[in-house]
């Protein structure tokens, strides 16, 4: 029987309309993001529903006798670009560069659109690590409610030619009258764009460059220059350091270089039979964090505490020292043994201090010294560029402008409206300004409030580099057309100065210039720019070691600031950077608000944690709405943990103009502290409401005595390495079943997971996400819990009520051999593949949703809704440039289907099919689901375990090895390493 | 119980054939009383919530309903196990009767079979609606098709759809087959054209011959012997799904009987209900005796305590297992923790208060007869509310505990299919004869006789 | 060919009785009886047993073998898929399926037997010797092989409320 | 109150089955009729659009041609009912031309459907005269271009007037598009006159009784359902289902020429087969590479070639129908089938190079896709990549088997294409 199909010209002229209604200007004249013959993701709902109600009446389907299918279109490229396979993903290197945030990068561009965000593993400084914000950042690109379109002057749209015109006369007439004027910018990593500034300032002499981050590392720097005469932040190594100290420093989560010093961390956490070593970490901190939870010992004290025990620590070691200690304090905690520890691990030691105040990283530096950690833990051959805010330059700026000296302020990638403590201050400020313009991508509150918006591109449109450490550098280019009428930052300074719009030559030019003589690998300068660009990261020599000269006076002068901040109170306040947030300049970012916080689980939402014992003398109650210092209104958390008399308030929430997923989520942190030192006292709190609901992934936190995370110490191990595994004996032993062992011909795929290298950081959560799919539920669904990740971070209380210790446990489908999920499906949606995988087939699920309840893992989702294409669920796939996003190698589920982890399938197929096109066998290694790709510490290993060679073979054998639940009998594929910890005895 | 002595009155009076007649059909041939339709109305209302409900679960999903990532089922599948259970006594009745040639059963049966029916159909919506995508519900069938996909016989689920259809039709077979000579008896009697041409229709030509007769009774007694089974295995199929599982507090070897078990004795206890309501509202005080209630009533106590029995049990081998999951389910969450309300009630309602069947005062007594059967109907939600949630919320680990709190879109669904049983009964009530007329004269028949020879015997 | 027939009419199953073995005894061939319901001792005395329970078994073993070929064929030879650790085999799963097939199947079929052997359908207009036997008197349809009135005699000492002679064709 | 609730039911059950015909018909018939409804309203849009579009962009080309133009004698637009009628008569021969000159439409089919017409249909006739504003029909006709019009146009003229009456007629046709085109007309009878037939005869059954002879009733009640059910079947398996799916396509290209006559290789246009999950739909570029030289194609004259010119020129890709198209929940790679399976091109596709018109040869089921796996063998000694099988290499040396089937090495898997 032969069916006609035609074709007609409403189609044609209706998809036309379709495009030019929906998608820029710009694609169709460049076709960059043609809609290609096997992309089928980018518009699947019409002919899923089409089906679906075929399904249900297929009876009239019948009568109607004509059952169409809907035409589709195949339109290949007018001219095919050489490179592009269509339907086949590149990788380019690009950079992740947001203020001091860096991570080299490689980029996954399927059909002209860049979908996934991987580590750049020639990078010497991540060596291929992410964290989850890098993860998150390709979804911003896409982010079609925030992003702002076009130029705009008061808030209505306009050329850029005639931006251009405006900006150039009036900076002209200023310059012409010899007023100020200012560009306001976080640190800029970026040497050629601070080249380019400095051209731009040659033009405009009265240009004043202010640097300002919103979390500044400026103290570090500020500390070494008046301790050293030396202005550098050097670089930590954790893999150095055999006994950490940590004052309030969360650097496994966000301090500084998380990336890399999860790595490092991890890299002398991990043990082994062969190293039966690690570590000792000692955290002093009022919140309860990322790496506090990881920490050996942790002791929560208030924030006015934990600066009494460092001056007292350094008290002691000077006085070990023959030195002259600072000033008397009597801190509640004795610190001889520590300072005892720290003496006997000279060179082997490490103080770090997450404080953003100059005398506290002076006293830390001095400690640091005093250990001789300089030249062993602390490197200052390679000092990090970061950190370069200038506080007092800023403040000056600010009071000129609200006195109405300044003639024109220009705002690059930040937003001190928002993060900034005095809202209104800044805000009259700016208005007293002339000419205030912003080159924000996404909305924010200062781009908001300025005349003139210039929008930039986001970094996977644009060019540019960063040197984050010196003689690290890394390139960035643009992976995608620019989506918006945009245009970048440094093209816009370029065509200001009268010059061709063309950054990409200006910087090929300088890296020519600048960076080739100082390599020898290329001597030829187009062969040179093509291969880093290609490598993405180039390192250079260091310049040497940074000649210290310490200047053990300059101490004497910070007492009086040091006596100001010991003052303490009963109730105190830490604000820190939320995992997830940030700065809060990704707050529109669905994925990153709907990454649960691994310590506390919540999510979409700030707090203020509490300690139990603190709330109930308080009178709070978890959920009550309270008013801190009469500046923020934050719920309530009940928190063991903390230290009592602290409330911890996460910064990056509480933004009123970032977009729908931003907006009035939590409270603004950044408005407490007026001198930016992101703690102090309470002076005032009042209740305000009650009932607060949060969305938690995870609300109970005790493991009931079930040995699910298996942790022992370090000394218990050297003795016996399985020590704290003894019950994956007993099973072993008592593994009995009527049926024969599963077979597998092929492949065997399995997952280790390392919980000693495991931090909690949750990337792996994010780069899930953005391989398969996963959609975004919103707060209120996730309230429901129905929370959709494929992976989740599972965390669990152990210990003393007051305070804790906390082990992470990462989550994903264990893909049992034996599973009981498998059995219990209806119509065989899922079953076992010969390759171990427990495979779920979404087309064929009717959703019973009986395999979530047998799974004893809960690992299985449900789509409870049309996540993936209703709006209400905050979800960027639901407008037709969000869903640019989507990986076109994984399905798009509907509703009423079950979802779960594959163990990334579609790499595994890819990586095969590589290998049998390449005729060989496949390498260990070679084949990495997203989770594992994106592990900064490598705590996920995956591979064969019919490859005897395998990581995974030796690991699973390793006598730390246990399996989830194993009583169960289920056979996980998915093997634990029991978590070590290094207590002092 | 084999026995086949009639001890006591199953029928009252000195009835003629014509009387009985007259008298069974009244329902059908007198305008119904005013109750029958505030009872309609009530059970109209209660559909529309249903559909209404039913309309937000299709057309926007799940999400709808109370349930999370680990309470997967919730009140769909509790209400389907509790209807399920109503539906065994139909089933049940007809067995003892047929089988068991328990005369007491014969006046009772067609109800409780209508109520089976009824019932069955109300719980079969539910494994319908709970599925995420209902409208390939299809899939479900082992039908050879284009994709060369069978389906999974390993699944509890396809055996409880199968067990439901099989149930389902065998019941309907039963309980249609039987009413056959009484529609024919209708379809005689009837003035009304349209009720004449209907009643005709389903009597499908029945002549009343003995030889049918014959070929009849074997027949009945075939669907009887065939349904024998199937009423255990039905609900012993529908704790395979549990028990199948790996949950603690649902992978017991103890639920198959446990759960035939309750299913009789909820079963008993809503015939109860309906009884007594029948009774009360068509006066058949001399077809429905006070002994047919007792006997009822003693099936209760007796099933009570088999149920007590199961739970003590259950909590028994829990301990002596020393699982610890399965400790901290049975004693945690539900003896003493988050669900022990629930099962506290359970508790009471299904295992303490049936004991009251013990005095022959409270057998006898309408009213308490009526409040424990309701009490016994409660008490068996709560129990397979305590199976499913506390089970689900509280399972291996801790981390994915949930809390679970139904939504307005499940109670109504529960409603809606009052609302259906409701009609059904209702429509059952009005155009069918609730007591089977041809079983019940050779009952009345026999009574007859043995009244004769005690008076023959006294003089 | 039409013969006459003779109808006694009874109200009371326990007369009924009475006058069939009478009139058995006396060699009066009992064509049928109709009525609104029928006795036991009455069907076991006039009637043969019914074949249908053989049928069904028969159908019930069939069923059985026929269920076990098609679940062997799909789960071991058709598409043999692994679930959760088992063999493709599993036979304690199959016989809660093979079971409950065979239930549904034989009780189906049995229905279906009885009513092709009743030659009953639905919308078969019943064949009544007289609407009463369908509500509350039954019929003792008496071929004519002896003298009439004799057997009227019978039927009258027997209780019979009315006697009816009746020609029939055949 | 109980009898007219009674009463009421009796009617229900009257008019029940008549409600639900019409039910059943609206439901069927209404997404039809709201798609029609906009088809007209876009077209209408569409047609606008398209001028304004492409006036500007093939202004420049025109104006080479109009210089050889008298300016006044023609003008577009204003077309009286009469022209469009004449018109009409003249395009389909009910009118003869003045030139003694044959129908159009003998040559340039005015339905919906022209396959293996190679001549363009008068809707395309009026597309592109809609779309070149300095399109004249005189011109073509009195001065045709290129052999196959030179040959086929011999001495046909038309006159002014003539031309007039035909753009009438091309404007009418783009106004209303190319008729609607009727699936399976007569199996919708067969279905819905058997449906009928069959409440008739149930009718009759059970209530009227007209007929007397119940066998009949039987009869059409058992053909009925058969047919009935045999339709149902049908349907239901090919729902999502385009075996045999040949659509006209914007280009009448044909791979029998191309593939057939000319025996170019596959690889030659659908380049990325052997790296790609895609086999690749040819750029433009692509067809350039020989229409850049070959102008006139010999069944389809310049017609159709030159669409690749105009693609080019105006920079919109031509848009084409897609054939083969597995739904979104299937994962299928030519790299896969054709490089590591060794897979030929036609066991899919079928005898392509015998195709004119391009179509679905297999069904793309499920099923198809198994049996292939299940009855194929892998390349399995040949390809290192097996070497980790180990137990099946051992049964090959042992001589228990003599190939590995896809089958066995995870062909059945259900993640091998849904993920």
């Amino acid at each position: 029987m032969e069916k006609k199909y035609w074709k007609s010209l409403k189609e044609v002229q209706r998809a036309e309309h379709l495009q030019a209604d929906e998608l820029p200007a710009d694609h169709q004249a460049k076709s960059m993001i043609d809609i290609l013959a096997d992309d089928d993701n980018s518009k699947s709902s019409s002919r899923r529903d089409f089906l679906k109600w075929c399904g249900i009446s297929f009876f009239s389907a019948t009568v109607l006798s004509a059952c169409e299918n809907p035409v589709k279109k195949a339109i290949p490229y007018l001219n095919q670009p050489e490179e592009l396979i269509p339907g086949k993903a590149s990788w380019y290197a690009s950079t992740y560069l947001r203020g001091n945030d860096y991570c080299p990068v490689l980029v996954k561009n399927r059909d002209g659109r860049p979908i996934k965000i991987e580590g750049n593993t020639l990078s010497s400084i991540t060596k291929g690590g992410t964290s989850a914000r890098v993860q998150a950042s390709v979804l911003s690109l896409y982010d079609t409610g925030a992003r702002y379109k076009q130029a705009m002057r008061n808030g209505e749209g306009l050329l850029w030619e005639e931006a251009d015109a405006d900006v150039v006369k009036k900076l002209g007439e200023i310059t012409a009258q010899g007023g100020r004027m200012a560009l306001v910018t976080p640190t800029l990593l970026s040497p050629v764009t601070r080249a380019l500034i400095d051209e731009f300032k040659a033009a405009h002499p009265s240009l004043e460059l202010v640097t300002w981050d919103a979390v500044s590392y400026a103290g570090i720097r500020k500390a070494h220059e008046q301790l050293f005469g030396q202005p550098i932040i050097p670089d930590y190594r954790f893999d150095n350091a055999e006994l950490i100290v940590g004052f309030g420093c969360d650097f496994l989560g966000t301090w500084l270089s998380p990336v890399e010093f999860a790595r490092r961390y991890a890299k002398k956490r991990r043990v082994s039979r062969d190293k039966p070593e690690m570590s000792q970490h000692i955290q002093f901190e009022g919140m309860l964090s990322l790496t506090g939870a990881n920490a050996d010992e942790r002791v929560p004290v208030k924030p006015s505490e934990e600066l009494k025990i460092l001056i007292s620590l350094y008290n002691k070691l000077a006085g070990l020292a023959g030195q002259s200690p600072a000033m008397e304090v009597s801190p509640a905690y004795d610190v001889d043994a520590l300072a005892g520890q720290l003496m006997e691990h000279r060179g082997r030691a490490l103080v770090v201090s997450g404080s953003p105040q100059k005398e506290v990283q002076m006293l830390v530096a001095a400690i640091n010294q005093l250990s001789g950690a300089y030249g062993n833990t602390i490197d200052t051959s390679t000092p990090l560029m970061t950190g370069m805010s200038d506080d007092d330059a800023f403040e000056t700026l600010l009071s000129d402008m609200s006195q109405g000296k300044v003639g024109a302020v220009m705002f690059y990638q930040t937003n001190p409206v928002y993060q900034y403590p005095d809202t209104e201050g800044i805000v009259n400020a700016i208005k007293n300004t002339g000419l205030s313009l912003s080159f924000a991508t996404t909305r924010d509150e200062t781009a908001e409030v300025c005349q003139y918006i210039l929008p930039d591109h986001h970094y996977l449109e644009s060019w540019g580099d960063a040197e984050f450490k010196a003689g690290h550098y890394s390139l960035m280019q643009p992976l995608i057309h620019p989506l918006f009428k945009t245009r970048q930052f440094q093209d816009s300074l370029l065509t200001w100065l009268g010059r061709e719009a063309d950054f990409h030559s200006y910087l090929k030019n300088w890296w020519q210039k600048n960076l080739l003589p100082q390599q020898n690998v290329y001597p030829d300068p187009t062969n040179f720019w093509v291969k880093t660009l290609q490598a993405g990261v180039l390192e250079v020599p260091a310049r040497g070691m940074a000649n210290l000269l310490p200047n053990p006076g300059a101490l004497g002068d910070i007492m009086a600031a040091l006596r100001e901040q010991i003052q303490g109170a009963d109730l105190e306040y830490v604000t820190y950077p939320s995992l997830s947030m940030g700065d809060g300049h990704d707050a529109n970012n669905p994925w990153l608000q709907e990454l649960p916080d691994p310590v506390t689980s919540v999510c979409w939402d700030n707090f203020s944690a509490v300690s139990p014992a603190t709330a109930a003398s308080l009178g709070l109650v978890e959920g009550d709405m309270i008013r801190i210092n009469d500046k923020v209104e934050v719920p309530v958390l009940i928190q063991p943990g903390l230290a009592a008399g602290t409330l911890a308030i996460a910064l990056g929430y509480g933004r009123t103009q970032g977009g729908i997923s931003a907006d009035g989520r939590g409270g603004n942190a950044f408005l407490l502290s007026p001198k930016r030192s992101f703690h102090g006292l309470v002076s005032s709190w009042t209740k305000v409401g009650s009932g607060h609901l949060f969305a938690r992934t995870q609300t109970h936190f005790s493991m009931e005595g079930r040995a699910i995370v298996r942790e022992s110490t370090l000394d218990k191990y050297k003795n016996d390495p399985a020590a704290g595994n003894e019950l994956r004996e007993y099973h072993l032993k008592h593994h009995n079943t009527l049926y024969p062992d599963p077979e597998f011909p092929g492949h065997h795929w399995a997952l280790m997971v390392d919980l000693n290298a495991c931090t909690g950081c949750s990337t792996c959560v994010v780069a899930c996400q953005s391989e398969n799919n996963t959609p975004v539920i919103g707060k209120d669904e996730v309230r429901r819990r129905r929370i959709m990740h494929w992976m989740r971070i599972d965390r669990y209380y152990t210990g003393d009520a007051d305070n804790p210790g906390v082990v992470f446990q990462p989550l994903m489908c264990q893909h049992c051999d034996h599973a009981p999920c498998e059995n219990v499906c209806p119509v065989a949606a899922t079953t076992h593949s010969q390759e171990g995988i427990n495979q779920i087939t979404y087309n064929r699920c009717v959703g019973t949703k009986y395999c979530i309840n047998n799974c004893p893992y809960k690992v299985r989702r449900f789509n409870w809704y049309e996540y993936a294409t209703k709006e209400q669920f905050n979800t960027h796939t639901s407008t037709d440039l969000g869903r640019m996003v989507l990986n076109p190698d994984v399905t798009v589920r509907e509703r009423g289907v079950v979802e779960k982890c594959s163990f990334c399938v579609q790499r595994i197929q890819e990586a095969k099919l590589k290998a049998k096109m390449e005729r060989r066998t496949l390498k260990d290694g070679e084949v990495m689901p997203a989770c594992v790709q994106a592990c900064p510490s490598s705590a996920l290993v995956f591979g064969d375990l019919n490859d005897p060679e395998s990581k995974v073979s030796q690991l699973i054998k390793d006598s730390r090895n246990y399996h989830l639940l194993e009583e169960l009998h289920t056979l996980p594929s998915v093997g634990y390493l029991t978590k070590i910890r290094n207590p002092r005895s | 119980m084999l026995n086949n002595k009639i001890r006591y009155a199953l029928v009252k009076g000195n009835k003629t054939y014509g009387q009985i007649t007259d008298e069974l059909l009244a329902n059908v041939e007198q305008k119904p009383p005013l109750w029958w339709y505030g009872a309609m109305t009530i059970g109209t209302i209660l559909l529309a919530i249903g559909a209404w409900a039913v309309y937000m679960s299709l057309s926007q999903g799940l999400g709808t309903w109370g349930l999370t990532n680990s309470v997967a089922w919730g009140w769909d599948i509790i209400n389907f196990v509790w209807w399920i259970g109503i539906g065994h006594a139909g089933t049940a009745f007809s067995i003892f009767f047929l089988v068991f040639r328990q005369k007491w059963a014969g006046s009772i049966n067609r109800a409780a079979e209508a109520m089976t029916v009824f019932a069955v159909v109300c719980a079969a919506m539910f494994p319908l609606l709970h599925m995420g995508r209902p409208w390939l519900a299809f899939y479900i069938a082992p039908y050879p098709n284009t994709r060369l996909l069978w389906l999974n016989f390993n699944s509890p689920l396809f055996w409880d759809v199968l067990a439901i259809t099989t149930y389902l039709i065998t019941s309907i077979m039963l309980w249609y087959m039987g009413m056959v000579p009484d529609l024919a008896t209708i379809a005689q009697r009837t003035k009304n054209k349209v009720g004449k041409f209907l009643y005709g229709m389903f009597s499908m030509g029945w002549n009343g011959s003995l030889y049918s007769y014959n070929r009849y009774e074997t027949l009945m007694k075939i669907l009887g012997g065939l349904a024998a089974p199937l009423v255990i295995s039905v609900h012993t199929i529908v704790a395979l799904d549990f028990a199948v599982s790996v949950m603690p507090g649902w992978h017991t070897t103890i639920l198959p009987p446990y759960f035939f078990v309750g299913a009789i004795f909820s079963g008993f206890a809503m015939v109860l209900t309906i009884m007594i309501l029948l009774r009360k509202a068509f006066k058949l005080t001399d077809y429905i005796t006070e002994k047919h209630l007792d006997n009822i009533a003693q099936v209760l106590k007796f099933g009570s305590l088999i149920i007590g029995l199961a739970y003590v049990t259950e909590l028994f081998t829990a301990w002596y297992s020393g699982v610890e999951y399965e400790i901290f389910t049975f004693f945690r969450a539900r003896f003493t923790g988050n669900y022990s309300v629930q099962f506290w009630v359970m508790f009471t309602f299904n295992a303490i208060i049936p004991q009251l069947f013990w005095f022959k005062k409270a057998r006898r007594n309408l009213v308490i007869l009526f409040i424990v059967s309701i009490i016994i109907n409660i008490g068996m939600w709560f129990e397979r509310y305590i199976i499913l949630v506390s089970t689900l919320a509280q399972d291996y680990l801790p981390s994915s505990w949930t809390p679970y709190h139904p939504t307005m879109v499940d109670i109504g669904i529960y409603l809606g299919t009052f609302g259906l049983f409701t009609c059904g009964m209702m429509m059952f009530i009005r155009y069918i004869p609730i007591i089977a007329i041809n079983e019940v004269k050779p009952i009345a028949r026999a009574e007859k006789l043995r009244k004769l020879k005690e008076q023959n015997h006294e003089h | 060919m039409s013969t006459k027939q003779i109808i006694g009419v009874f109200d009371d199953e326990a007369l009924l009785l009475k006058a069939t073995q009478k009139l058995k005894s006396h060699g009066v061939n009992i064509r049928d009886i109709y009525g609104p319901s029928a006795d036991h001792d009455l069907i076991k005395n006039l009637t043969r047993e019914s074949k249908l329970p053989y049928l069904s078994v028969f159908t019930g073993i069939l069923t059985i073998l026929l269920t076990f070929a098609f679940v062997y064929y799909v789960t071991v030879i058709d598409y043999p898929l692994h679930y959760g650790g088992k063999p493709v085999f599993a036979f304690p799963s199959l016989v809660v399926v093979m079971y409950l097939l065979c239930i549904l199947i034989t009780g189906a079929f049995t229905t279906f037997s009885f009513l092709t052997s009743e030659k009953m359908f639905p919308g078969k207009a019943p064949r009544l010797v007289d609407p009463r036997a369908a509500i509350d008197r039954f019929y003792l349809v008496l071929e004519r092989n002896f003298n009439p009135d004799e057997i009227t005699e019978w039927l009258r000492e027997e209780g019979a409320e009315e006697i009816i002679e009746k020609e029939t064709e055949a | 109150m109980h009898n007219t609730f009674k009463e009421g039911i009796i009617r229900l059950g009257k008019v029940f089955p008549m409600v639900l015909v019409l039910l059943i018909s609206i439901i069927c018939w209404l997404p039809k009729a709201v798609q029609g409804q906009d088809t007209l309203a876009g077209e209408a849009e569409g047609v606008v659009e398209t001028v304004d579009s492409l006036v500007e962009e093939t202004a420049e080309a025109a104006a080479e041609i109009t210089e050889n133009q008298p300016a006044e004698a023609y003008a577009r637009g204003g077309y009286s009912k009469q022209d469009l009628r004449r018109g009409e008569r003249l395009f389909k021969g009910l009118v003869p031309f003045g030139s003694g000159a044959h129908s159009c439409a003998s040559c340039h089919y005015t339905s919906r459907t022209d396959t293996l017409n190679w001549n363009p249909s008068a809707f395309d006739l009026a597309l592109a005269w809609h779309k070149d504003p300095e399109y004249r029909i005189q011109q073509k006709m009195n001065n045709p271009t290129g052999m196959r019009m030179m040959t086929d146009h011999l001495d046909m003229t038309v006159t002014l007037e003539e031309e007039r009456q035909l753009e009438a007629y091309y404007e009418a046709i783009l106004e209303e598009g190319p008729g609607e085109l009727r699936a399976y007309p007569v199996n919708s009878i067969i279905f819905w006159g058997l449906g009928v037939l069959m409440l008739l005869a149930v009718v009759d059954l059970l209530i009227t009784k007209k007929v007397r002879f119940k066998a009949i009733h039987v009869l059409i009640l058992i053909v009925g359902l058969v047919v009935h059910m045999q339709y149902a079947v049908a349907e239901s398996r090919n729902l999502g289902r385009t075996q045999g799916y040949a659509p006209d396509q914007p280009i009448k290209f044909s791979h029998l020429v191309h593939a057939g006559e000319n025996a170019i290789d596959c690889n030659y246009c659908h380049t990325v087969n052997q790296f790609s999950p895609s086999s690749g739909i040819p750029s433009n570029n692509t067809c350039l590479n020989c229409h850049g030289v070959i102008r006139e194609g010999t069944r389809s004259g310049r017609f159709e070639i030159n669409k690749i010119h105009q693609a080019e020129e105006s920079g919109k890709p031509i848009e084409w129908l897609r054939i083969h198209d597995l739904p979104d929940h299937t994962f299928y790679s030519h790299a896969q089938h054709v490089n590591a399976g060794g897979l030929e091109c036609l066991e899919c596709h079928g005898t392509v190079e015998e195709m004119h018109v391009l179509y679905q040869h297999a069904d793309l089921s499920m099923g198809w896709c198994l049996t292939c796996h299940r009855d194929n063998d892998a390349d399995f000694v040949g390809n290192p990549y097996f070497g980790i099988y180990k137990q099946l290499h051992q049964d090959i040396k042992d001589g228990k088997i003599d190939a590995v089937k896809a089958a066995q090495i995870g062909g059945e898997d259900c993640m091998k294409c849904h993920y």
